[in-house]
C-alpha cells in the first residue's frame, strides 16, 4: 500500500544486490535508525533500559550469533550459554588484567576467545549430524558452567564465586558496571550490535553465506560442488561463537554488572536464544532481532500485566507466564513455523501488491 | 563511395583468420580427460562396481547406460570421489588421482547433477547457482566482513558470468524465486546451471532426464548439446532411457551387474549382442 | 524541450541529432535494456560511439548509399542502432514484424531488395536463409546474439561484434567517410521504409523522409511538453511507424531515454520497473490489463474489494475533472486525495503507471469505459488518429480536452479535409514521400496537391471541434434497404464487453445482420474457473451454453443501445455464433497488429454466414489452421447459432453521447 | 581385597543403579523418537508432571489452589482425604493418557509434516508450559513422594561386604540404597514388560511397523494419530515410573525434570532409536560418570557429573558416529 516502486530499478549488480533494494524500504530503515541512534538516547530511562532496550540489544547480538550458525548453517547448538559465560568471563579477565585496555577491544577480544572455544567444540559437528550434534553441544554447556564455577582462577578467587565489573569508559563516559548511565550502556550495546548485524548480513550474502547455507540445505551435494565442510562448518562455529561471545561479554558487564555463572548463563539461557531464532525466524537477521525483542517483551508485558495490574503474588505470575510462553511458542509454531520474519515478508508481499491479493 | 561488393568479398578473405576466431572451431574430440582403470567397488561383501575399465575424452558427450542396479551411479559417484574404490586407478588430465574429497575433486574441475535434484532449498536459482562457482571465488573472512571492495567486486564479478548462465538456460524469470517452489524440471534446469557455473572441464549428468515428459526431455537434451558445443564440455552422463542417449552420445559403456558389457560408439552398441540381451531381459523393466 | 529554431532546421537527419545529444546530454541515459537480471544503460556519449562503430562496420561491409538495410528482431538497442548505422553510412534501414511467417517476410525483404539482414538471434537468421534464394541482392547477415550460431556457415553471417571489429580495423579509412555522409546528409531523404500490414492485399512500403519523421516528432513533443527526463517504454513492434517515432523519432528530438524489456513475457514486469513517463498502447493492450485488473481483484478479501469498489465509484464520478483541472468540490478532493493513496496510487503503481506523465492509445477505438478507468486514477490517457503515411500524426487530444469518442485535433501543422463520402482527408509535414516501387498506389492515395485519403469515415464533431471516426470509408456500406451499414461501430461497441475479444459483423447488401464472436480467453476463462465450468479447450468453451448465454446477453445490450441510433439502428445484430477457434495473424484472418481481414474472414467461413441467414440452429465447418512452426492442420466443429432480441428506438429517451 | 577395589565395585554397583535410571528416562525418549520421529524434550518435565500429579492426588490436594486463591481470595489447599499409592498412581496414569490425547489433538496434529527441529522446540515450548501448568496446578514447592517402597542403605550389604575387605582396613562396607535397588528391578520389570508388549502384542506390532517406515504404516491402515496417542501415552507412564522412582529418592521439585539432560547423553552413546541401546547406554554413563567422579572428579573440584556423560558420549560419537548399535552409514546422493 505505501510502496511507489515504479521506476524503481537497477542498472548495476551493486544496486540489485544491495540490502534495501527498494527505496521505501531503505528510507524506513534510515528512520529506524534516526530514532535509535538520536531519539531513544534522549529519553531513555533507567527501566527502559534495563527491562526492555539493553536486553533487548544483547539478546539481539546472541540471536545474531545462534541464527548464524542454526539458521544459516543448519547446525542446531545447545551451548549459547556456555558460550555466553565464556564472553562474559573473558572480559571479566581481561577487564581485571588489563586495566588499561579499551572496553571496545575488552569486548571483541571477548568475542574472539569465545570464537576459538566455539571452533573447538564445533570440531564434532564435522562427525556427527542433527539431534546428536545438538545433545552433543549440551556438553559444552554443562563443561562450560562447571569449570567457571569450579576453576577459581577464573573469578578471581572472590569468595562468592560472582564476577562483578569493573566501570570503563568510552570518550569518558561509564558504559560498563551499576554506575553507567541509561543512555551510555545502551548507546554502546547499539553500537556494537549496528557492527556485529552490518557484519553479519554482509557474512551472510556473500561466498561464506551461501557455504554455510549449502551445507545446511544439503550437506553431501554441497561437498560434491565443492564447498569444504570443514571450513563451513567451522566458520560458523567461529562465527556465531564470536557474536555469542560478544553477548556474553555486554550481559554481565553492561547489563548485568554482576553474575554468578550458573545463574547467569544456565541451559535456559540456550533454550531461550533457541526460542529467538525460531519464533523470528531461522536464517534471517531480521528475525534475529524480531525474536529477540518479542522474547524481551513478552515476559515484561505479562509481568506488567499480572503484577502490576491484577495484583496476584510474583511467583504464580511467574508460573503463568512460563505456561503462557510455553503455549505461545507452540502456538507460533504450529502458526507460522518460519517465524516472524516470514510473516513480515508476506505481510510487505501484500503491501506491495495492494491492492491485488497476488 | 566505390567500395564494391566485390572488395567487400575480398574484405572477407582477409579477415578469414579473424572469421574463425570469432565463429568457433568446428567440435573436436581429443585425448582422454579421464580414465579408469580397473576399478572395483564394494560395500561390505557387496560388490558394486567389478573391473571396469573405460576413458572419457576431451569433447566428448559419453554416456553410461545400463539397467537399474547396473552400478551406474556408483560410478559417478567414483569419478567424483564421493566414493572410493577398493582396487583400481583413476587418472584426470594425465595424473593419477591420490585419496582426495569430494570438495577437492570438485576445484579440479569436475561438476556434477544429481538424479534426485540435490538443490539448496532455502536458496534462490541465483543463489543456487552462485554456491556453483565457490570454487572459484576466494575473499577471506574479513573482506566478507568489511563486504566493499573486494568481496563486492569479487561478488560482482562471478554475478555477471552467473548471469551469463541464467540467460542461456532461459530461466530469468525465476532467478529470485526459492528452487523450493519450482516445478521438477526447471529445478532440474536450474542444477544444470549450478554445475556449469563451476566451468567444470567435465560435467557429469546423473539421469538428467529423469522424471521428464517428452518436452522437458527434448529441451533438456537441447541445453545438453548446447552445452557441450557452446562451451566446449566434456560430458559423462547417465541414462537409462536408451533412445535419448543414443541420439546425443558419442560414445556409450553399457554396464550390468556391476560389469562393462559394452563400450563403443550408440551403433556398435545397437548391434552389440550382450547388450541387446541384457536390455531384453530387462524389458518389463 | 527543444532547440531553437535555427539549430532545429540544421539538425535535419538523425546522425547529426544523435552527435548534438552525444554533446548536449553526453552522460544522460539513452538506452536501457533488461538484460542478466540488470537494466543496462547506454548513455547518449555511448550510443553515439556505438552506432558509429556499427556503421564503419557496414561500411567496411561494403554497405552503400541508397541500399536498404532489413532489422528484424524484438526492441533491442542495438537494432536501434543499427538503423541509424545505416543511415551513417547513406542507406535506409527497412524494420521488419519478427513474428512475421517466412512468407511474408519474404515479400518484404525482396520487394524492399535489401542487401544486409541485421537479425536479433538464431530464429531470425533461419527465416532470412531459409528465403536466401530468393534475395538475390542479400550479401550478409549480421546477427545479435550468437546462441546456436557457431556451426552456421559464417562466409556471409556475421556477429555484430564481429562487425565492429571490422571497422574498428579500419577505422582511419572509414571514419571520413562516414562524417561526410553524415555531413552531406538532408532533410529530404530517405529516413527510413516501413512495411504498412495493410488491412488488405500486399503490404506496402512506405517511405519516408527525415523530415517527414523529424518534423512531426518534432511537433508532437512541443505539443505535449517532452523533455530529456522523459521515458519510454518500447515494446511494440520496430516495424510499426508508432514505435519508429516515439523510440526513434522523439527520442532523438528530445533525448529522453528508450528502455527495452527482457522479453515479451516479462513486458508488465519491465513496464513496472521503468515506471515510464510517456507511455503508448492500442486499446487492446489497455483492456487486457484493465480486464487483468478486474480478474485479480475478484479474488481479493473483502476488504479491499469494498475500499476498491468505493473509491473507483468516487474515481469515476471526479477523477476525469481533476485531471482536466475543472472545479470539484473540496470534500469530493478530499475524498479523491485518500482514494489516491490506498487505491489509485497503489494501483497505478503495481501496474507501472505511477509516473505517466502523457499516455496514448490509439490505431482503434477504445472502449468508453476502460478508457475513463485509467482517467480516474488520475492517467493522463489521451487518443490520437493516425496512419503510417502520416508519419504517426493526424489528429491529436490536447491536455484538458480529452474525450472517450473523439479523437483529437489536427496536430502541428496538420490540415483536414471532410469528403463528401465521409472520408477523411489530411495534409500535414508528415505525409509520406511515396510508396517503394508502387506508384499506382502513391497515385491513389495522395493527390498533386498532397492530400491524403485515410481510408476512414468521420466528422468534425461540433461540440468539441475534434474528429470522429466512425469506421473504414469502404467498410461503410448499405444495407438492402438502403439503411447505413458500419460494421465496426457495432464490432467497437461488442468488443468493450469482457466476453468478447473480437467480433466481425456481416450484413452488407442484406435485410440484417449477423455476428460471428471470439471470446476473450482470460476473461471467460477466469470465470469458468469460477464457476467450476470444466474445459480443455478454446473450443470447448466457446461451445458451452453458459458462455453463450453470457454472449447473448452482451449483444442484447448492444442492440439496445444501437436501437436508439437513428442511422445505425438496423445494425442490430439478429443472429450470432462463437468461433471455434481464435481469429489469427497465422492463418491471415488477421493483420499482424490485429485488425481483422474481414473479406478474408467472410470468404474462409462462408457456409457458417450461409447458415446463419437460412436461420439453421447448428453449422458444421471445417478450418485449416497454421501453427506457429508454419505446419498446417484442419480442425471441425459444430457449432451452434442463436437468435438474439432487437430492439425498436424507444423515442423519449435520447441517444448515449457515448 | 583392598578397600579401593571394594570401594571401586560399591561405585561400579551404585553406578549401574543409577545408569537404570538413566535408562528409564531415555527410553521414554525412544519410544517417541521411534514413533513419531519427535525428539521429545519434554520427557523430563513429564516425569516431574507426573509425580506432582501424583502426589497431589495422594495428599489431596486441591488443583490451582493458588490461583485460586490469588484470584478469589480464598484459602484452600486441601480436600482433606488421602490416597492409597496405588489408587493414586492408577489415576495419575489416567491423566497421562488424557495429556498424552490434549498433546496429539492440540499440537502433533498441526504440526505433521514440519521439520525435525520445528517439533523439537514445540516439545521445548511443551516443556516450558507443563512446567508452568504443574506448578499453578499443585505448587511449586518441594514435596516427598512416599509410595511404600522401602529407602535408606542396605545393612544387611554393609555387613556382609564389611568382612570382605583386608583385615585391619580403614573399611566399613559397601552402601546401596535399596530404593535404587527397587527402581533397579521395576525398571527392569518395565523394560522387559515393554519388548514384550511390542514383539507380540497388535498395537506393538503396529507401533514398530510405523517407526520402520510410516508412510508403509499408513498404507496397511495403521492409524498414525491413534499410534501416536499410545506412544504419547506409553512415554507417559514411563515418566510417571521414573517420576516415581526419582521423586522418592530426592522429592519432587524442579531439578526432577533434569533427568531428562541426563538421558540425553545416554540417547546419543545408545542411539535414538534403539532400545537395547537406551539400556546399555544408560548403564555406561551411569557406570562412567560414578567411576570417574570417584577417581578423578576430586582432583578437579568435584561435580563433574554435570558434564562427564556428555563428554563421554561426545567423544564416543566421534569416533563412531553411528553410536552403539547402529549400522555403518552409507551416505547416498
Amino acid at each position: 500500500m505505501f510502496y511507489r516502486e515504479a521506476g524503481d530499478f537497477k542498472t548495476n549488480y551493486a544496486d540489485d544486490s544491495q540490502t534495501f533494494p527498494i527505496a521505501f524500504d531503505r528510507k524506513a530503515y534510515y528512520a529506524a535508525m534516526f530514532v535509535a541512534f538520536c531519539v531513544i538516547p534522549l529519553v531513555i530511562n533507567s527501566y527502559w533500559e534495563k527491562s526492555v532496550l539493553v536486553p533487548f540489544l544483547v539478546w539481539s547480538i546472541a540471536a545474531l550469533g545462534l541464527n548464524i550458525l542454526t539458521g544459516y548453517c543448519g547446525q542446531v547448538s545447545l551451548g549459547t550459554g556456555g558460550f555466553m559465560a565464556v564472553g562474559a568471563f573473558a572480559a571479566y579477565k581481561l577487564m581485571t588484567a588489563f586495566p588499561e585496555l579499551n572496553i571496545f577491544f575488552v569486548v571483541f577480544l571477548s568475542g574472539g576467545i569465545t570464537a576459538l572455544v566455539g571452533i573447538a567444540f564445533g570440531l564434532p559437528s564435522l562427525r556427527i549430524k542433527g539431534f546428536y550434534l545438538a545433545v552433543a553441544t549440551l556438553a559444552a554447556q554443562f563443561f562450560l558452567v562447571w569449570l567457571f564455577n569450579k576453576v577459581p582462577w577464573f573469578y578471581n578467587y572472590s569468595a562468592s564465586g560472582q564476577i562483578t565489573a569493573p566501570e570503563r569508559t568510552v570518550f569518558g563516559v561509564i558504559v560498563t558496571g551499576p554506575n553507567a548511565p541509561s543512555w551510555a550502556t545502551y548507546l554502546f550495546c547499539l553500537t556494537i550490535l549496528f557492527l556485529l548485524a552490518w557484519g553479519a548480513r554482509n557474512l551472510t550474502r556473500g561466498r561464506i553465506g551461501r557455504s554455510w547455507m549449502a551445507i545446511r540445505d544439503m550437506d553431501i551435494a554441497a561437498e560434491i560442488i565443492g564447498v569444504d565442510p570443514l571450513k563451513a562448518k567451522l566458520s560458523a562455529f567461529g562465527v556465531s561463537s564470536f557474536y555469542i561471545g560478544v553477548a556474553g561479554a555486554l550481559f554481565f558487564a553492561s547489563y548485568l554488572g554482576a553474575a554468578e555463572v550458573t545463574e547467569a548463563f544456565g541451559i535456559n539461557q540456550s533454550f531461550l536464544v533457541l526460542f529467538m531464532i525460531i519464533i523470528g525466524g531461522l536464517g534471517s537477521i531480521f528475525g534475529s532481532f524480531a525474536g529477540a525483542a518479542f522474547m524481551v517483551l513478552m515476559p515484561v508485558a505479562l509481568k506488567n500485566l499480572l503484577v502490576g495490574g491484577l495484583g496476584w503474588p510474583t511467583d504464580i505470575a511467574a508460573h503463568l507466564e512460563l505456561t503462557i510462553v510455553g503455549a505461545l511458542i507452540i502456538f507460533f509454531l504450529i502458526v507460522e513455523p518460519h517465524g516472524l520474519a516470514q510473516l513480515w515478508r508476506l505481510t510487505k508481499e501484500k503491501l506491495r501488491l495492494w491492492p491485488f491479493p497476488y | 563511395m566505390t567500395h564494391t561488393v566485390a572488395e567487400a568479398a575480398s574484405d572477407d578473405l582477409e579477415y578469414a583468420v579473424k572469421e574463425i576466431q570469432h565463429g568457433i572451431p568446428p567440435r573436436v574430440i581429443g585425448e582422454p580427460v579421464m580414465e579408469m582403470k580397473h576399478i572395483t567397488l564394494r560395500f561390505g561383501g557387496v560388490t558394486a562396481i567389478k573391473d571396469i575399465s573405460f576413458d572419457i575424452r576431451e569433447g566428448e558427450i559419453r554416456a553410461i547406460i545400463g539397467p537399474n542396479g547396473a552400478g551406474k551411479s556408483s560410478m559417478l559417484n567414483v569419478i567424483n570421489g564421493f566414493y572410493h574404490p577398493q582396487e583400481g586407478e583413476i587418472w584426470f588430465r594425465g595424473k593419477k588421482r591420490g585419496p582426495m574429497k569430494p570438495h577437492e575433486i570438485a576445484r579440479q574441475g569436475i561438476a556434477r547433477t544429481f538424479q534426485n535434484i540435490a538443490l539448496f532449498k532455502g536458496m534462490t536459482t541465483l543463489d543456487n547457482i552462485m554456491t556453483g562457482r565457490m570454487t572459484l571465488m576466494k575473499t577471506g573472512m574479513l573482506s566478507q566482513l568489511w563486504w566493499w571492495g573486494r568481496a563486492q567486486a569479487e561478488e560482482i564479478e562471478h554475478r555477471e558470468k552467473v548471469e551469463r548462465i541464467i540467460d542461456f538456460l532461459e530461466i530469468q524469470h525465476i532467478r529470485k524465486t526459492p528452487v523450493g517452489r519450482l516445478p521438477y524440471g526447471l529445478q532440474k534446469r536450474v542444477e544444470l546451471g549450478r554445475a556449469l557455473a563451476a566451468e567444470p572441464k567435465l560435467l557429469l549428468l546423473d539421469e538428467p532426464m529423469a522424471g521428464m515428459n517428452v518436452e522437458e526431455k527434448e529441451d533438456m537434451c537441447r541445453f545438453i548439446l548446447d552445452v557441450n558445443d557452446e562451451f566446449g564440455t566434456t560430458i559423462a552422463l547417465i541414462e537409462h532411457d536408451m533412445g535419448v542417449v543414443m541420439d546425443i552420445a558419442d560414445r556409450v559403456v553399457v554396464l550390468d551387474y556391476g560389469k562393462k558389457i559394452g563400450d563403443g560408439t550408440p551403433d556398435e552398441i545397437r548391434n552389440n549382442q550382450e547388450v541387446i540381451d541384457a536390455y531384453l531381459g530387462v524389458s518389463h523393466d | 524541450m527543444t532547440r531553437g529554431a535555427a539549430l532545429d532546421s540544421a539538425l535535419d537527419t538523425f546522425p547529426k541529432l544523435l552527435e548534438d545529444n552525444a554533446r548536449r546530454f553526453g552522460d544522460r541515459p539513452a538506452n536501457r535494456e533488461k538484460e542478466f537480471g540488470i537494466w543496462q544503460s547506454w548513455t547518449w556519449r555511448e550510443v553515439r560511439d556505438g552506432t558509429r562503430a556499427l556503421a564503419m562496420g557496414f561500411m567496411a561491409l561494403g554497405l552503400e548509399p541508397g541500399e536498404h538495410v532489413a532489422i528484424i528482431g524484438k526492441n533491442r538497442p542495438k537494432l536501434y542502432w543499427s538503423m541509424i548505422a545505416s543511415q551513417y553510412c547513406g542507406a535506409t534501414p527497412v524494420p521488419v514484424y519478427q513474428d512475421a511467417v517466412a512468407e511474408e517476410m519474404a515479400f518484404v525483404l525482396e520487394h524492399a531488395e535489401v542487401v544486409f539482414a541485421v537479425c536479433e538471434d538464431q530464429e531470425q537468421v533461419d527465416k532470412v536463409l531459409a528465403v536466401k534464394d530468393r534475395l538475390p541482392k542479400l550479401r550478409h547477415v549480421i546477427y545479435l546474439d550468437p546462441r546456436g550460431l557457431r556451426k552456421y556457415d559464417h562466409t556471409t553471417l556475421h556477429s555484430m561484434e564481429h562487425v565492429e571489429r571490422l571497422g574498428q580495423d579500419r577505422r582511419a579509412e572509414l571514419e571520413p567517410r562516414i562524417d561526410a555522409i553524415r555531413d552531406a546528409g538532408k532533410g529530404s531523404d530517405t529516413c527510413v521504409m516501413l512495411y504498412t500490414s495493410g488491412t488488405t492485399g500486399r503490404s506496402k512500403g512506405v517511405v519516408l523522409s527525415n523530415d517527414n519523421v523529424i518534423v512531426t516528432a518534432r511537433g508532437a513533443a512541443q505539443f505535449d511538453d517532452l523533455r530529456e527526463t522523459d521515458s519510454v517504454l518500447a515494446y511494440l513492434p520496430m516495424a510499426w511507424v508508432g514505435d519508429f517515432v516515439f523510440s526513434v523519432g522523439q527520442a532523438y528530438v528530445v533525448g529522453f531515454c528508450v528502455s527495452c524489456p527482457e522479453s515479451q513475457e516479462t513486458m508488465m514486469a519491465d513496464l513496472k520497473e521503468i515506471g515510464p513517463t510517456y507511455f503508448f498502447a492500442p486499446p487492446r493492450i489497455f483492456e487486457t490489463i484493465l480486464t487483468n485488473v478486474a480478474i485479480r481483484m475478484e479474488d481479493a478479501g473483502r476488504v479491499k474489494k469494498w475500499l476498491y469498489d468505493v473509491f473507483m465509484a468516487h474515481a469515476k464520478k471526479v477523477g476525469p475533472d481533476i485531471l482536466d483541472g475543472k472545479p470539484v468540490g473540496l470534500g469530493a478532493r478530499l475524498k479523491y486525495w485518500l482514494g489516491e493513496l490506498l487505491i489509485y496510487g497503489p494501483l497505478k503503481n503495481v501496474l507501472g503507471f505511477s509516473n505517466v506523465r502523457v499516455g496514448y492509445t490509439a490505431g482503434e477505438a477504445i472502449g468508453p469505459e476502460i478508457f475513463q478507468f485509467y482517467r480516474s486514477l488520475g492517467i493522463n490517457l489521451k487518443q490520437l488518429y493516425g496512419q503510417t503515411e502520416a508519419t504517426v500524426f493526424i489528429t491529436i487530444q490536447p491536455d484538458g480536452q480529452v474525450r472517450a469518442d473523439t479523437v483529437g485535433v489536427p496536430g502541428p501543422g496538420v490540415e483536414i479535409r471532410i469528403a463528401d463520402n465521409g472520408e477523411v482527408f489530411y495534409r500535414s509535414p508528415g505525409v509520406f514521400q511515396e510508396y517503394y516501387k508502387n506508384p499506382e498506389s502513391t497515385a491513389d492515395t495522395k493527390d498533386a496537391e498532397g492530400w491524403v485519403a485515410t481510408g476512414d469515415a468521420g466528422f468534425i464533431d461540433p461540440e468539441s471541434g475534434q474528429l470522429r471516426i466512425i469506421d473504414r470509408a469502404k467498410d461503410v456500406g448499405k444495407m438492402a434497404d438502403g439503411s447505413m451499414f458500419a460494421p465496426k461501430f457495432v464490432e467497437n461497441k461488442l468488443k468493450f464487453y469482457p466476453p468478447i475479444l473480437e467480433a466481425v459483423v456481416f450484413g452488407a447488401g442484406r435485410d440484417r445482420c449477423v455476428a460471428f464472436i471470439n471470446i476473450d480467453m482470460a476473461a471467460v476463462g477466469n470465470w469458468a474457473e469460477r464457476n467450476n465450468i470444466a474445459y480443455a479447450s478454446y473450443q470447448e468453451l466457446a461451445a458451452h451454453p453458459q458462455v453463450y448465454a453470457w454472449v447473448q446477453k452482451c449483444i442484447e445490450e448492444v442492440n439496445r443501445d444501437v436501437a436508439q441510433d437513428p442511422m445505425l439502428s438496423g445494425c442490430q445484430i439478429h443472429r450470432f455464433l462463437i468461433l471455434h477457434k481464435e481469429l489469427d495473424a497465422d492463418d491471415g484472418e488477421m493483420t499482424r497488429t490485429r485488425k481483422v481481414r474481414r473479406r478474408i474472414v467472410e470468404e474462409r467461413y462462408k457456409p457458417l454466414i450461409d447458415a446463419l441467414y437460412a436461420g439453421e440452429p447448428s453449422a458444421y465447418i471445417e478450418t485449416e489452421v497454421t501453427y506457429e512452426d508454419g505446419r498446417k492442420g484442419k480442425i471441425a466443429a459444430t457449432l451452434e447459432l442463436r437468435d438474439v432480441a432487437v430492439f425498436e428506438r424507444r423515442s423519449e429517451q435520447g441517444r448515449d453521447a457515448a | 581385597m583392598s578397600p579401593v577395589f571394594l570401594n571401586t565395585l560399591e561405585v561400579i554397583l551404585n553406578g549401574l543403579m543409577a545408569g537404570v535410571m538413566y535408562s528409564l528416562v531415555a527410553l521414554g525418549f525412544v519410544l517417541i523418537y521411534k514413533a513419531s520421529g519427535i525428539f521429545n524434550y519434554a520427557q523430563g518435565v513429564m516425569a516431574l508432571f507426573a509425580a506432582l500429579t501424583l502426589v497431589g492426588l495422594q495428599t489431596g490436594q486441591v488443583p490451582f489452589s493458588h490461583l485460586i486463591n490469588a484470584i478469589f481470595g480464598t484459602e484452600v489447599h486441601h480436600f482433606g482425604w488421602e490416597l492409597p499409592a496405588l489408587v493414586a498412581i492408577v489415576l495419575t496414569l489416567g491423566v497421562m493418557v488424557i495429556f498424552a490425547i490434549l498433546v496429539e489433538r492440540l499440537v502433533l496434529r498441526h504440526l505433521v509434516g514440519q521439520e525435525p527441529i520445528i517439533l523439537f522446540m514445540a516439545t521445548i515450548g511443551l516443556a516450558y508450559f507443563m512446567e508452568g501448568f504443574g506448578d499453578l496446578m499443585w505448587g511449586s514447592d518441594i514435596k516427598k513422594l512416599d509410595v511404600g517402597l522401602p529407602s535408606g542403605g542396605s545393612f544387611w550389604l554393609e555387613d556382609v561386604t564389611r568382612g570382605w575387605a583386608a583385615e585391619g582396613a580403614d573399611y566399613y562396607g559397601m552402601y546401596i540404597d535399596l530404593l535404587d535397588v527397587w527402581a533397579a528391578i521395576v525398571a527392569t520389570i518395565l523394560v522387559v514388560s515393554l519388548t514384550l508388549f511390542s514383539q507380540y502384542t497388535k498395537t506393538g506390532r503396529a507401533l514398530r511397523a510405523v517407526a520402520d517406515d510410516h508412510q508403509a504404516a499408513l498404507s496397511v491402515g495403521i492409524d498414525l494419530r491413534t499410534i501416536w496417542v499410545i506412544t504419547w501415552a506409553i512415554a507417559g507412564f514411563v515418566a510417571l515410573v521414573a517420576g516415581v522412582m526419582w521423586g522418592a529418592k530426592s522429592g519432587v521439585q524442579f531439578s526432577l525434570s533434569l533427568i531428562a539432560l541426563k538421558a540425553l547423553p545416554v540417547l546419543m552413546l545408545g542411539g535414538f532409536t534403539s532400545i537395547p541401546g537406551a539400556i546399555v547406554g544408560g548403564l555406561i554413563i551411569g557406570v562412567g560418570e560414578k567411576l570417574f567422579e570417584y577417581a578423578i572428579g576430586p582432583m578437579l573440584g568435584g561435580a563433574t557429573e554435570n558434564w562427564f556423560a556428555y563428554v563421554l558420549a561426545l567423544l564416543f560419537l566421534v569416533f563412531r558416529p553411528q553410536g552403539l548399535f547402529g549400522e555403518k552409514i552409507i551416505e547416498r546422493v
